[in-house]
């Protein structure tokens, strides 16, 4: 009976082909990994920063981004020890990766009206959040290429689980 | 007449199971015909616990009630919820998956699509890294329940399509290694997942329990990475972008890291340990002496659950408990032992064994190994401490003097508080 | 904008599967944390097949929209129902089950007793033993579906006690051979059962996957025996009378027997014969050519289901369907073939073979057996024809010019008509 | 550890033993037998049967129990063939015990009043509908001696199912 005929391996011709430019557009909040890749065009200046955290982000994370009533976003730029509370854990001391902090506001904050910053904006507020933490001057421009250039304290803190390293011998951390 | 024979009996000394109600005549006709049933009135109380700090957050997890259930299924209602941006209301007839990136033909999937796929049901545990956070406190939290204690877990028969034949249809390009799955919840949740375990086992559901899955576990589609923490199981599921590098998401850096007792701080701790909880006597229940069948729950995602043994003398010796089959992989394994109570106070603990050798450590050994402000994977031993009166607590002991709390694994809101 | 790109794609001739909506932005934030989930808005039109002439009766029967689910776990709210009086409203508090008649120590069990016993939880079907109904109609229904087919029949994770437990605790006398277990409905619902069977296998359930039984399936308490007819497991359990006659009850005499073609009526025939269903693709759906995987439900009372045969050509060459595990005995079993549609009408049959070497018969074959007249136990072969637009229809043949049909195993109350 | 020194086949010592007295008390509606066991005293009479049908059961069943809305009661006193349709099976051409009348009126009639009718009437409304189906004459009095004697015409039908007969060996049909 030929009915069956299904090659081991064949495609099943399901699902509809799409084109990389309409991929592009369902890609609404586009994935910005470690080496800068999702990244967009533009840039971000801490005082401009200032600005629109005071506006859209201080009354949940305090205004100078101490928390409260939700996350701490400000630390000291020293890497956390074991015995530093996890309500202390922020992005000075924690955060291992700068692009993070992109890919993060711009996908998820602010809490409640996701997705209506400029990509302009969020570079604006990584830029402040980056010089609130003491990772960056205040004059340092954030864009592109210098974002995934900053060296977050917490990385050197960072290791790959052993079972992971075990089960997955070429996986190394970005 | 009732009042006679009954009010002879009343003047027993124990009270007899009957009262005049027993002895009733039976009711009339009852309910007719229903299209979807609901629960006896009677069940309102089984639900899954909410701690009070968390009831009008749209980040925060609640707990499946582990020990009012029985078998390894948790019904679909009482499955643990745990969401980053509250659980949004998809149309299955909009609902698109795309797969793009490195790939030969990026697709785009309807729901309808998915489900023409060769499917496969499983049954698997899901279980939040944050699960046991309770555990972190000293001194022992003394009402802890079996549900706050490891209720962050669920099990159910997950219905999909394996990833790996999406991705074949797809035709994933060389040199590509990871995959960034998105949720279409508010947060637009990301995670990193090796192409590896993919073509493995992980499956695209959309059914749970032989139904759509509930809104709460990601309707219409999720993934589903058996053995592997929750929170990489990406719910609401809207694409998968194939790529060579993990994204190092909010998720996977700033939360479910684990800070060790040593410093360092560990990365893609994916493989949830192995577990065991013993659901009855457990936590605020109270017993009476005589025959006990104690009751519990085990798993490891490591794979199947080999032994689970039970101790009486907080680890000085050893039992094993019965496993009730059918004994699945990557999925909640009942057991069970025959124990008479004689009425003295007595600690009951209980630690299962995987088919990789592993077991679950005491809380010494834990807290040796894991950080005291960690907030993830903790599996040490619970145990239970049965009081001359019946009542149950928990058997945890103080570990020193310094009193510590799990402060959150939800960004400062803390699971359970 | 999306304008510019989707005009252009709507100038294809096959309309692609996305509109503006595919990529319009994702939603703030969803719902928070509920104590008790329920089904998505969308998928509210899943729900049991209630006949029209039974919407407003209190006995009568609805059916599992067995094409409507995944997996072989038949959710709580959508198990089949079966009741004589209506589903009765049952306190747990004030519940009671009597053990009497020829037994040593009459007792009285709480349900907090009934739970401290040794505990079993297994997956079993129950199946009414008028199901199947549908198929004594001629010339066949043409809107037939596979709920209306077979859907009187469900699976599910029973927990409980043995019977064989509660009744060593009495201490049944010698000489008695029979129990009759008693519901709380209206009906006080009666049926007599070997001593034999109870000490083999069967259970007094409490639980139902997970949580407590549903109302419909007899909370807080019923019977659960493997592999019998669903009007044997009594639901609502209040006592059980130990004795050495059967009742010859109602439902045992002058329903739930069978008229055979030669005009005997057998009594007692209690085990379910081997049952499969197409569900996918099944009565009223539509597909398109293409790949397909077929799937569908078989079980048997005789025990585990070994083979699962599909046919193309109306019964001369079979193939083998793929059984997805854990195949337990007693229990639905899911079975799958892979299979590319061209286009071409066909006519799919499938047939379930037992560990007792059972398989399904023909409508010639049941007919020439089974009275035109019989009510009970119908499980020939149920065949579902594709026509070349895509549309599934009822495959079965008419047997011959007369017309006869269901005219109800209610009690007059016809299932489904 | 004696803790768990639960002998085999030993109680668990669960459950309240109830007395025989208690235990008839919770036996609402009484099981009975084929042999009679379960019928109370008391002896029913067709004419008073035939009063208490048209009140309490005629409207559901047909003034002479040819049916509508519900069951027909009332058949021919010879027993179906494979041509006879289900919606004619009744008492006179399908039952085939005389107690199961007493125990089932009882136990579940009339519809939505169950409990309700006496033990006397339960008899009275046995013989009227045994006489109906014309299985007894009028003048015939049903009590717990006579009820178990009757023989229905479908008695002769009626064969054990030959896989019940292979898995209990020892059993027969009253
Ligand atoms: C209405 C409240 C609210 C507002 C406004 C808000 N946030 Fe947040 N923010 C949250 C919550 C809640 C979380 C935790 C989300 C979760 O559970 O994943 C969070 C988490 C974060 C985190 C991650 C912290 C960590 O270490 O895990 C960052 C960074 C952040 N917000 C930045 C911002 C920025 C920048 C803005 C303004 C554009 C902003 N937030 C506005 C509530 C808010
Ligand atoms: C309100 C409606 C109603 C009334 C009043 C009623 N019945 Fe019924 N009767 C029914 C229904 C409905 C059934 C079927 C029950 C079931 O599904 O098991 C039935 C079934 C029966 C049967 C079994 C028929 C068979 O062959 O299966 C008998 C005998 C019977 N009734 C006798 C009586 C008698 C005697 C009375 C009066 C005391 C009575 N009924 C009053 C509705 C009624
Ligand atoms: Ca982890
Ligand atoms: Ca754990
Ligand atoms: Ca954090
Ligand atoms: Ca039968
Ligand atoms: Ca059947
Ligand atoms: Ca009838
Ligand atoms: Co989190
Ligand atoms: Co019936």
């Amino acid at each position: 009976l030929a009915l069956l005929g299904l090659a081991v391996g064949a495609r099943y011709n399901l699902g509809t082909p799409i084109s990389e430019e309409l991929a592009a557009q369902y890609d609404l909040r586009p994935v910005v990994l470690p080496d800068g890749r999702g990244l967009p065009p533009g840039e971000g200046r801490v005082d401009e920063g200032e600005r629109i955290y005071a506006e859209k982000c201080a009354s949940c994370h305090g205004a100078r981004g101490e928390g409260y009533p939700f996350n701490r976003l400000v630390a000291e730029p020293f890497p956390i020890t074991p015995a530093t509370e996890p309500a202390e854990f922020a992005i000075g001391n924690y955060w291992q990766y700068a692009t993070t902090l992109y890919d993060y506001i711009r996908r998820a904050m602010p809490f409640g009206a996701e997705g209506t910053l400029t990509n302009e904006e969020v570079y604006h507020l990584v830029a402040f959040l980056l010089y609130m933490n003491g990772i960056i001057d205040a004059h340092e421009p954030i864009n592109q290429k210098t974002l995934p250039q900053v060296k977050m304290p917490a990385r050197e803190l960072l290791q790959l689980d052993p079972e992971t390293k075990r089960r997955f011998p070429w996986l190394t951390l970005p | 007449g009732a009042g006679g024979v009954l009010g002879l009996l009343k003047a027993r000394a124990q009270t007899p199971p009957w009262d005049e109600e027993t002895f009733a005549p039976m009711k009339t006709l009852g309910a007719p015909l229903s299209e979807y049933g609901q629960r006896s009135p009677f069940e309102e109380g089984v639900v899954r616990y909410i701690s009070p700090n968390l009831r009008t957050r749209h980040s925060g997890a609640d707990f499946a009630p582990l020990e009012k259930l029985e078998g390894v299924i948790t019904p679909n209602g009482l499955h643990f919820e745990r969401h980053h941006g509250g659980v949004p209301q998809v149309d299955p007839a909009k609902y698109r998956l795309v797969i793009h990136g490195m790939v030969e033909r990026p697709l785009v999937f309807t729901l309808e699509d998915l489900k023409r796929f060769p499917s496969v049901t499983r049954t698997y545990f899901i279980e939040c890294a944050g699960n046991g956070q309770n555990g972190y406190r000293n001194p022992p939290d003394p009402n802890l329940t079996a549900t706050r204690s490891r209720g962050l877990a669920s099990n159910a028969s997950w219905t999909g399509v394996p990833l790996a034949l999406l991705l074949k249809e797809a035709g994933v390009k060389p040199g590509a290694k990871w995959l960034i799955p998105e949720g279409m919840d508010a947060a637009a949740y990301t995670r990193s997942l090796p192409l590896e375990k993919a073509m493995e086992d992980v499956l695209v559901a959309y059914a749970q329990n032989g139904e759509a899955l509930r809104p709460e576990q990601g309707y219409p589609v999720r993934l589903v990475v058996p053995g592997w923490e929750g929170s990489i199981q990406v719910k609401w599921l809207r694409r998968i972008l194939v790529t060579d590098l993990p994204a190092m998401a909010k998720d996977e850096t700033s939360e479910y890291t684990d800070v060790m007792a040593d410093g360092k701080v560990l990365a893609f701790t994916w493989v949830m340990d192995p577990e065991s909880i013993i659901t009855y006597p457990s936590g605020l229940q109270q017993i009476k002496p005589g025959f006990h069948e104690i009751r519990g729950l085990a798993w490891s995602g490591y794979g199947r659950v080999t032994k689970v043994e039970i101790s009486f003398d907080e680890g000085k010796t050893w039992r094993q408990a019965t496993l009730e089959p059918p004994v699945e992989r990557y999925a909640f394994v009942r057991f069970k032992m025959p124990w008479h109570w004689d009425g003295k106070e007595v600690v009951l603990w209980s630690r299962a064994w995987d088919e990789k050798g592993n077991t679950q450590p005491t809380r010494e050994e834990f807290f040796k190994k894991w950080g005291r402000n960690n907030r993830y994977h903790y599996n040490a031993i619970q145990a239970w401490r049965i009081l001359p009166d019946g009542r149950v607590v928990n058997g945890d002991r103080p570990l020193g003097q310094q009193a510590f709390g799990p402060v959150g694994g939800c960004d400062g809101e803390v699971f359970d508080g």
